[in-house]
């Protein structure tokens, strides 16, 4: 499975990710620039943390004009994985990709520790390998996490189990404390939380992995029949 | 501020306007024999930024001579934008702290901003990534709402700069003093990697090759910055501030990585040089002297931010986030690819000439030429008087205190909710000191440790001083900050390897203040020989006071020590209940 | 040439922590007479002559990147300046 | 009741880095016509019925918490607003 690693000026978890991905995973990974045209190449499409162009004016706002966001929103069309963290995330919502918006913390302060988050779905392609209610340790750092969304949008990501991660102990007043929300159709993933900081003992927490290793195995498993049946 | 008639250089001299610019009678008058005539305001400018404390360390450098500064592993030791220490397989650490004492006192969120940002540009330009971050806080005590605002903003302000280029904040230290209510100090330090084979110096080498300019565009914004960080703070200093720098932390972050690929990739560049205090001038001069050549420039050229700037006002802005380049002639078009694909612009505006001279031109005119040795070299150095304060004696005579305690309970209680010794988390839940998935021992224990990915080793780094030490006693007080430093760094499993130090102090030309300065210094050069660890840059600091009040002297210490194996990290906190707790040392 | 001012200022549906962290410092400064404190963004966008509508443009401009509409409404000012 | 805009600008030679990011944005959107942007705040303050001068008042709050005198500016409009 080959992953893209979007880079944004002003993106700066790109190398985490691409780290986490190529090292600790072991897949194939690529960084590709924000003006690149085709990602047809591409399995997943990993959306990194950062602050791309400055987090001016609003999170993520300018970095969704960038070129390549018309082929993220390509593949998120054709049903491949599309994972936002952090920034990420909140291009994603920019872009219209997920429903809301980002607020600032609470706090108006920025972020940075461990959280526990919940597993709500389990049934994704982005969580198969946890189980449904584990709690995991995933560190967040943010300043604008403070997720936001009317209460028709919030009754549609429940009825429809959108909400893939809640923390359990809310730490920038997050509508109905959610951490990372699916599109409908549940192969785009927004999160505030970094999994990719968290593959690694030396690093403190491990818990991150399985979700990279979730939407390899569902990957393999949809390839795997595919094939099969040609 | 719109550009009026300057003065000429009988009235700069006549009416003694110099002065205003920090230069006394003295040195006005060697200026005179220097350059064999009266200078110009665009010239005179130069020379007060050029030989202002701040640049040139014109009270502090009997003092630095102290110091050891050689060492086996170091590569590169002061005089560069930072220092170099090897650390084996063709890599080595580089770093370096650096004050923004008066900006922060003026804007704490910009000012403490803009020190990151600083020193960030410090430690890339030598060629360097930038893996952390730390720094070293100093208010008076936490009470006054200004005191309060100073500090929120301060740690905000080093939150919004470090967190949106993405170098972890690892560590610092915060201490809440009375003597520093006026005064805060705000040092920010550095750490970077390089590979031996990148290690870039800041010269101008080759006759005719291009000098260029990448980054922010020049506003008036921090004119006579370098002036106004070597004078003391008065009720009046709100009215001489220069316009803010604010920082801009996204074109750093571009500016950063683009610099960085034309390190390791352009052989077109000889030199490479960050516009810090003092910006164009001390930028081209330091390049020009260091390679023994000279620079012209023409100054129409310089990217500009506002409309009609002078040739004064260009040269001694201060804003944030420029870089000046040499790069071999014919051959920019290769360095300017690089900063393209970032969105930067590199122009040409200037080139490397065979008269050791620093020439500007400004709409077709000359309208200044210095030696630039007289600018970057020749500086008059002071041996300031000094004298042991009175307060000093007296302590030498006091019986020494014995605190009498009733309930240990009540007293550890006690200590732990003075705010300087109380967690810290506050203040670092705000850093992002995990961005780059190195940092294996966060802040909150002795110090703190980054991987070297790839590697089996490890970087343990720290920054530490207890000013009041120094103040009962600079000499003591100046080895116990190298010692507490470095078990700091032996607790988390390093082996210390050099020092960098920013000395915070009064106003050195009280006798009284530079004595605390010299035997600090004493007190520390002994520490760093007797422990191997030399120290290979930092910054100075003076005139540390408010209203005629001098803040304890605070030379703060940053250490960097290697983990040769990262089995071989330690973090401080206790880990199982049955284990046994040794006491060690005396 | 023209000058555009735009306001953009969180939905009133939409809890404000700035505006409401505002509101309490005020009253903590004792300015209590204070009964709300919104925050929003000001721009001023300086726009040079040329063959177009400028509400055209300024509306499309706010609903496309100066404002996001999911939470956030705008308005706007044109003024017209002639050149000197 | 008042209703007061407050305007919060960044001073003319400080630098905004907010604004040029936004109209370096607006032009590879191919809004060229756009020569200049700056960004500032707009706060809506809502103030009830009370024995205080209005624009002391809010001269104060501008002064202590709403701007930062060292590098903004600002300006404010006032409406009576007739409690219905
Ligand atoms: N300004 C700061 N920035 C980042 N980390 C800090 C800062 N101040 C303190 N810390 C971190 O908090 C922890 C405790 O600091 P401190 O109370 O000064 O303890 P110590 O004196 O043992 O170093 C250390 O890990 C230190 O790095």
């Amino acid at each position: 499975m080959r992953f893209a690693v979007i880079v944004f000026p002003g993106s700066n978890c790109d190398t985490d990710m691409y780290h986490a991905v190529a090292d600790t995973l072991g897949s194939e990974a690529e960084y590709v620039w924000h003006t690149e045209r085709d990602l047809s190449r591409f399995d997943g499409i990993l959306l990194p943390g950062g602050f791309s162009y400055g987090d001016y004016l609003r999170t993520g706002a300018i970095a969704r004009f960038a070129n390549v966001m018309e082929e993220v929103v390509k593949a998120a069309n054709a049903g491949k994985p599309v994972l936002g963290v952090c920034n990420g995330f909140q291009i994603l919502l920019e872009a219209g990709l997920l429903p809301g918006a980002m607020r600032r913390n609470e706090s108006l302060k920025f972020i940075c520790r461990p959280e526990k988050l919940v597993v709500e779905n389990n049934a994704t392609m982005f969580t198969n390998s946890y189980e449904k209610g584990e709690v995991i340790t995933i560190p967040v750092a943010h300043g604008e996490g403070n997720y936001f969304c009317d209460d028709d949008a919030l009754q549609e990501l429940e009825k429809n189990n959108q909400i893939v991660f809640r923390y359990a102990s809310n730490p920038n007043g997050s509508v109905a404390d959610i951490a990372g929300i699916t599109n409908r159709a549940g192969n785009v993933l927004g999160m505030m939380p970094h999994p990719e900081r968290a593959v690694e003992k030396l690093l403190g927490s491990e818990d991150g992995l399985k979700l990279f290793q979730s939407i390899v195995k569902s990957w393999r498993e949809s390839h795997v029949i595919s094939s099969g049946t040609k | 501020m719109l550009s009026h008639q300057e003065p000429s250089d009988q009235q700069i001299k006549e009416q003694r306007l110099y002065r205003e610019m920090g230069l006394s009678d003295n040195e006005f008058e060697l200026i005179q024999s220097i350059i064999g005539r009266l200078p110009n305001w665009t010239e005179t400018g130069l020379f007060s930024v050029m030989w202002s404390e701040h640049c040139s360390y014109k009270n502090s450098k009997p003092v630095l001579r102290k110091f050891p500064v050689e060492g086996k592993h170091v590569l590169q030791g002061p005089g560069e934008g930072a220092g170099i220490v090897d650390i084996g397989d063709g890599q080595a650490v580089v770093f370096k702290i650096e004050s923004h004492n008066h900006p922060s006192a003026i804007e704490p969120y910009q000012g403490a901003a803009t020190g990151v940002g600083g020193i960030i540009r410090d430690v890339f330009s030598m060629g360097a990534r930038p893996i952390a971050l730390l720094n070293s806080l100093r208010f008076g005590e936490l009470e006054s709402e200004r005191v309060k605002y100073l500090f929120e903003q301060v740690v905000a302000g080093i939150a919004g700069y470090g967190n949106c280029i993405g170098i972890p904040t690892v560590g610092g230290e915060v201490q809440f003093d009375a003597s520093y209510e006026g005064n805060p100090l705000v040092n920010a330090m550095c750490v970077g990697l390089i590979d031996h084979k990148d290690i870039k110096k800041g010269q101008a080498h080759g006759i005719g090759n291009s000098v260029m300019y990448v980054g922010a565009k020049t506003g008036r914004d921090g004119i006579h910055g370098a002036t106004f960080a070597s004078e003391e703070l008065t009720d009046a200093s709100e009215e001489k501030r220069p316009a803010v720098q604010v920082g801009d932390p996204f074109m750093e972050k571009l500016l950063m990585e683009a610099c960085l690929e034309v390190i390791q990739g352009c052989d077109a560049l000889v030199g490479i040089q960050d516009m810090g205090a003092a910006g164009l001038t001390s930028s081209s001069a330091e390049m020009a002297s260091k390679a023994g050549v000279g620079i012209e420039m023409n100054l129409d050229l310089v990217p500009q931010r506002e409309t009609g700037m002078t040739a004064y006002e260009m040269m001694l802005s201060e804003s944030q986030e420029r870089m000046l380049l040499v790069v071999e002639k014919g051959r920019e078009h290769e360095a300017a690819a690089y900063f393209e694909k970032w969105d930067l612009d590199a122009v040409t505006i200037g080139s490397v000439i065979d008269e050791k001279v620093l020439r500007l031109l400004h709409h077709g005119e000359v309208v200044a030429e210095l030696p630039v040795d007289a600018l970057a070299e020749d500086a008059p150095v002071y041996n300031k008087p000094s004298s042991e304060p009175a307060y000093f004696a007296e302590f030498q005579t006091a019986d020494p205190y014995v605190p009498e305690i009733d309930s240990y309970k009540e007293t550890l209680l006690q200590l732990l909710s003075q705010p300087t010794i109380a967690s810290k988390e506050w203040v670092f839940n705000q850093y992002d000191y995990m961005v780059r998935t190195n940092t294996a021992v966060a802040p909150g224990s002795d110090a703190a440790v980054v991987r070297i990915r790839g590697k089996e080793k490890a970087l343990a780094m720290t920054t530490d001083c207890n000013s009041r030490y120094l103040y009962l006693d600079p000499e003591v007080g100046g080895k116990i900050a190298v010692a507490e430093a470095a078990r700091n760094l032996v607790c988390s499993g390093a082996k210390p390897l050099a020092v960098t130090d920013c000395l915070n102090f009064g106003n050195p030309e009280k006798p009284e203040i530079f004595w605390q300065l010299e035997k600090a210094a004493d007190g520390m050069s002994a520490a760093c020989r007797k422990l191997e660890t030399p120290v290979i840059g930092g910054n100075v600091s003076l005139y540390n006071e408010t209203n005629g009040v001098a803040v304890y002297p605070t030379p703060v210490i940053g250490m960097v020590g290697l983990i040769e194996n990262i089995e071989h990290i330690t973090t401080q906190h206790f880990k199982n209940a049955g284990d046994l707790i040794y006491l060690v040392g005396e | 040439m023209y000058k555009v001012k735009v306001f953009v200022t969180l939905k009133e549906s939409v809890l404000d922590p700035q505006g409401s962290a505002v509101k309490g410092s005020l009253h903590k400064m004792s300015h209590t007479e204070v009964s709300d404190v919104r925050i929003g963004k000001y721009l001023e966008l300086t726009f040079e002559e040329g063959d177009y509508d400028i509400d055209e443009k300024v509306n499309e401009m706010c609903r496309k990147l100066l404002s996001n509409p999911v939470i956030e409404d705008y308005t706007y000012e044109v003024e017209e300046v002639v050149a000197q």
